[in-house]
């Protein structure tokens, strides 16, 4: 009872309450950065050097008034903020934090098939709350998301089927397992692999340069204009979420997880000291880094030549590196 | 006029027309303009522009103001560039009443416009650079733009209307230490241009984004009136500071950057390059301001004689000119009406975008960069 | 137990869900209860140890297919009801009827084969996996290893022609969906 | 009731296939009738799935693959043929598209 019921429950607890901390002071952090990158100093008002910020965010974000449009399909419109946060949460279930089974949730043997699979449920949320605002800029960007999120998800799928390739397991776990074995982190074996993945990443979270379905700039604020209040941080809530998804995807896939920098050369032994889920959550903290760094630096793609990235060069380039892996794997 | 798609356009879905209002109330509509866009899936099929959201009857005010008052007025038409404004209405009035500016105020008002240059040209760059989506030059810009106004601030008082020129003259005169920092700004401000330029320039994505994006020829942006930085990006050489010097213009050596290819990027590096050529103008104006009176002999009241005039100037946004009819009896103009860039320049809009996808059009209405309070005066 | 639980809520939702879908007003609510319906049937698949079909039903179905679904009822955006005008020789109801009638037919073969034979049904053949992966005990540890495994050997074929008639299958739509070629 | 057979999962299966039927005999929105087509090969598919568990054969499993990849090409084709027929007729309604011609 206590090993099957109440521990998972207690990591759930704690992991959720994790990522919804992690994703206000991500918000924080993306504030600040970008702040600093355009010379100025970012939320300063709240608690010292704006840490609290992060606090009153969501305060003002929940106390705000929740608007229902009046010819808004109620239900849809509820529901596509829960359809859209749901399977980015859903994802940590099979996140692996550190080597141990305390670190996880499960470690099920299609692990990356599963998150592969949810993610793209999250695309949903988006379609249809755009749909169910029953006004048009929200339609344009949700029309122009569900393309952009079908088609980098096939780059980025075919991606990683070529590090499937190179480790021969779905397994989260046995995929680090494996860089550890191997000493060396993906990113050195397959550096194709990572870019496509990224790129591939930055589009699926609607991150600069690709935030199209959500461009302020055209579309007034995308498929969310018409969202509100609690509804509307359900939204920013899935999209921060997500951005740890990914980073934590590719921290996984290509930089060793938990793993200190290369793991088997002795000299870098006394990096041991730091706890593997220190190293995994700095790695994810990296990534997200660059993220933000991206958004402040790039402009943004214009749909069409979204759509042409996405098909002419990702795809083709992802096909190619799967067929070169998959040679390599046969003739090594 | 049929137009060629740009690029292969990816939905050829045959959805319904849609028509979707672009403002008033709209982040990059840069005020209150509305545009009227007929889309199939994202392209553009067809755009009305409707304009008058923040119209105050300024010309028809003016007529019922005495002739110093309506500087002020004309502070308020393209608020990023008010020196420039009262420029052209002054030299117009001192057009119509024959009047000598000394020297050194035109020196003054050559450098007083040029700054105004570089300021409205930082506004473009921020915005159009915001709407496509690179927000860091945003704030770049706004920040060099500070600088220019703090120059203003420190020379009348003021940060947005300044109200800086007079009829025959300049209110007042430099304060001490000025033109040192008017040198030292030229000197930051090169340093930050580059700085620009290296988010923008050579950018893949910026350049994806504005090559090829509303090219228009020469002859057919002679044909719409467009002017300033829109005519010139088409290669047409038409700039009122070399074409009809005025103010300090024909003593000071500059070039007038033209463009090859008419596309939003010749457009700016059109403006790039103004930028440049500007603080040359402002490094040699400074370096250059000879001593003696700011004002010239005007009457204590001014009553032009009756007759009208005519007179433009190149304002950041383009040829800004004033007709003035004056009956010569009373204090105030008979009529007074403005030729403004802004409002001429937009008439290209529809242009531009046909055929362009959404995105697009926020690019294509940061290029031909306008501000509202001069479109509907 | 457990198991029992896991069913019966799975079947009556799957089941509440396929009614909803063939119910619902709003074409855009049918595909919602749509996607439920697949997520439903894919926990069902975990349940029946088939984890790498049950991944695959989220991401083709649900995250696929039904998206295409969407995408289609929003893009074709009636002025008119769609269902506003009926043929007059349509008679609905008898097709309810008769499956109704075969669904009653089926249960009670179902019930008379239990009560008949025993149970003979539930105990099955159990031709058992002649697969290399035998090793892993049961279907359940490397499922996917020996899915996999099946599908390049025995399945070679079909899978290859799965992959023409995917082709072929996207080929047409394209053609059919483009404007003008 | 509390034993789980594969005669359950076969009563689901044909409870859920008639409800596809009757979708699709009862509908007139073309893209509901697609779903209830939907619906139908998810009946089989839980029959295939239920019923390689019992005999520990991945044939179904496999089968359930192709079953899938069918249905992808075969919603691919069939929401093109609707977008297409939306287009030249402006409807989706089946009882307006009984003609052959359009």
């Amino acid at each position: 009872m206590l090993e099957t019921i109440v521990v998972p429950l207690a990591k759930i607890v704690v992991l959720l309450n994790a990522v919804l901390v992690a994703v206000t002071f991500l918000v924080l952090m993306e504030r600040k950065v970008i702040a600093w990158a355009q010379s100025r100093l970012g939320p300063m008002r709240v608690g010292p050097y704006g840490i609290l910020q992060a606090i009153a965010d969501p305060i003002k974000l929940i106390l705000k008034e929740d608007i229902t449009p009046r010819k808004a399909d109620k239900y849809v419109f509820t529901l596509a903020p829960i359809m859209s946060l749901v399977p980015a949460l859903v994802v940590f279930a099979v996140v692996p934090f550190g080597p141990d089974p305390f670190y996880y949730l499960s470690d099920i043997n299609v692990g990356l098939l599963f998150i592969i699979s949810v993610t793209s449920i999250g695309v949903y949320g988006i379609i249809l709350g755009g749909w169910a605002s029953n006004s048009k800029y929200p339609l344009l960007a949700s029309l122009r998301a569900s393309a952009q999120l079908i088609s980098y998800e096939i780059a980025v799928t075919m991606t990683l089927v070529s590090v499937i390739l190179t480790t021969g397991t779905l397994s989260l776990v046995g995929i680090v397992e494996a860089q550890r074995e191997g000493g060396l982190w993906f990113a050195f074996v397959q550096p194709v692999a990572l870019m496509l993945v990224f790129i591939g990443g930055l589009a699926e979270t609607n991150r600069a340069p690709f935030d199209l379905p959500e461009a302020e700039t055209e579309l007034t604020g995308g498929f969310h204009t018409e969202y509100s209040g609690m509804r509307f941080s359900l939204f920013f809530l899935a999209e921060y979420a997500n951005m740890i998804v990914i980073s934590a995807i590719v921290v996984i896939m290509f930089f060793g997880g938990w793993l200190q920098p290369f793991p088997n050369v002795p000299a870098l032994a006394f990096l041991g000291f730091v706890p593997p889920w220190i190293w995994f959550i700095g790695k994810i903290f990296l990534f997200l880094y660059v993220f933000i760094w991206i958004r402040a630096t790039l402009p943004r793609y214009r749909y069409d030549q979204l759509m042409a990235l996405g098909w002419k060069v990702l795809i083709p380039v992802a096909i190619g590196n799967l067929v070169v892996t998959g040679i390599l794997k046969v003739a090594l | 006029m049929t137009l060629e798609a740009p690029r292969a356009s990816t939905t050829q879905f045959d959805t319904d027309e849609l028509v979707i209002n672009m403002g008033p109330q709209h982040p990059s509509t840069h005020g209150v303009l509305r545009v009227v866009l007929k889309l199939d899936g994202e392209r553009v099929i067809d755009a009305d522009c409707v304009i008058g959201y923040i119209h105050r009857g300024i010309e028809k005010l003016s007529e019922n103001r005495d002739w110093t008052q309506i500087i002020l007025l004309t502070d308020r038409m393209d608020y990023v560039a008010a020196a420039t404004n009262n420029l052209g209405y002054c030299q117009t009035v001192e057009k119509l009443m024959q009047i000598e500016v000394p020297r050194r105020a035109r020196y003054l008002r050559t450098v007083l416009a040029e700054l105004q240059r570089i300021a409205s040209h930082c506004l473009w760059l921020g915005t159009h650079a915001m709407d496509i989506g690179a927000m860091t030059v945003l704030l770049y810009a706004f920040r060099e733009r500070e600088f220019v106004l703090d120059l203003f601030e420190e020379f009348c008082g003021a940060r947005l209307t300044y109200n800086s020129m007079r009829i025959g003259g300049l209110p007042l005169d430099i304060p001490p230490g000025w033109d040192k920092k008017v040198l030292s700004f030229c000197d930051l401000m090169e340093g930050k241009l580059n700085d620009y330029e290296t988010l923008l320039t050579n950018n893949r994505i910026w350049l994806k984004r504005t090559r090829d994006v509303g090219v228009i020829s020469g002859d057919e942006a002679i044909g719409l009136g467009l002017c300033g930085p829109p005519l010139r990006g088409s290669g047409v050489p038409r700039d009122v500071r070399k074409d009809e010097p005025y103010a300090a213009y024909d003593e000071l050596e500059f070039n007038v950057p033209l463009g090859t290819r008419g596309d939003t990027y010749d457009r700016y590096l059109i403006r790039m390059d103004e930028f440049r050529e500007s603080i040359r103008l402002v490094r040699q104006a400074v370096e250059g301001i000879p001593e003696g009176p700011i004002m010239g002999k005007v009457p204590r009241l001014i009553k032009p004689p009756a007759g009208e005039t005519y007179h433009a100037i190149e304002s950041p946004k383009g040829e800004l000119g004033y007709f003035i009819v004056s009956d010569g009896k009373s204090t105030n103009p008979y009529r007074f009406r403005v030729r403004p860039p802004s409002f001429c320049n937009l008439q290209g809009l529809k242009r531009l975008v046909t055929g362009h996808l959404v995105a697009d059009v926020v690019a294509l209405i940061g290029t031909i960069d306008i501000v509202l309070g001069e479109v509907d005066r | 137990m457990a198991e029992a639980i896991v069913f019966w809520t799975l079947a009556v939702l799957i089941l509440g869900l396929g009614i909803a879908v063939i119910s619902a007003r709003s074409a855009v609510h049918s595909v919602l209860f749509l996607v439920v319906n697949f997520l439903l049937v894919a926990v069902l698949y975990v349940t029946l140890n088939a984890e790498f079909v049950a991944v695959i039903q989220v991401l083709v179905y649900a995250g696929g297919i039904v998206v295409l679904y969407l995408f289609v009822v929003m893009l074709v955006n009636l002025k008119k009801a769609p269902e506003r005008y009926a043929d007059p020789r349509r008679v609905p109801w008898t097709g309810t009827l008769l499956a109704g009638a075969v669904l009653a037919e089926v249960i009670a073969i179902g019930v008379y084969s239990t009560v008949s034979s025993d149970g003979a049904a539930a105990t099955g053949g159990g031709l058992g996996a002649d697969t290399p992966f035998s090793d892993c005990g049961s279907l359940v540890s490397c499922n996917t290893e020996q899915l996999g495994w099946v599908l390049y050997t025995s399945y070679l074929i079909p899978f290859e022609l799965a992959s023409m008639l995917l082709l072929v299958a996207m080929i047409g739509a394209i053609v059919l969906a483009k404007r003008h070629l | 009731m509390l034993e789980i057979t594969p005669l359950h999962y076969s009563l689901l299966s044909a409870a859920l296939f008639m409800i596809g039927v009757i979708g699709v005999l009862v509908r007139r929105n073309v893209i509901i009738i697609f779903m209830s087509i939907e619906l139908i090969l998810n009946a089989v598919n839980i029959n295939l799935i239920a019923l390689s568990d019992q005999l520990q054969d991945l044939a179904g499993q496999v089968f359930v693959v192709f079953v899938i990849a069918v249905a992808a090409a075969e919603a691919a084709v069939g929401l093109g043929i609707i977008i297409a027929f939306y287009r030249n007729k402006e409807t989706v309604n089946i009882d307006e598209i009984q003609i052959m011609r359009w």
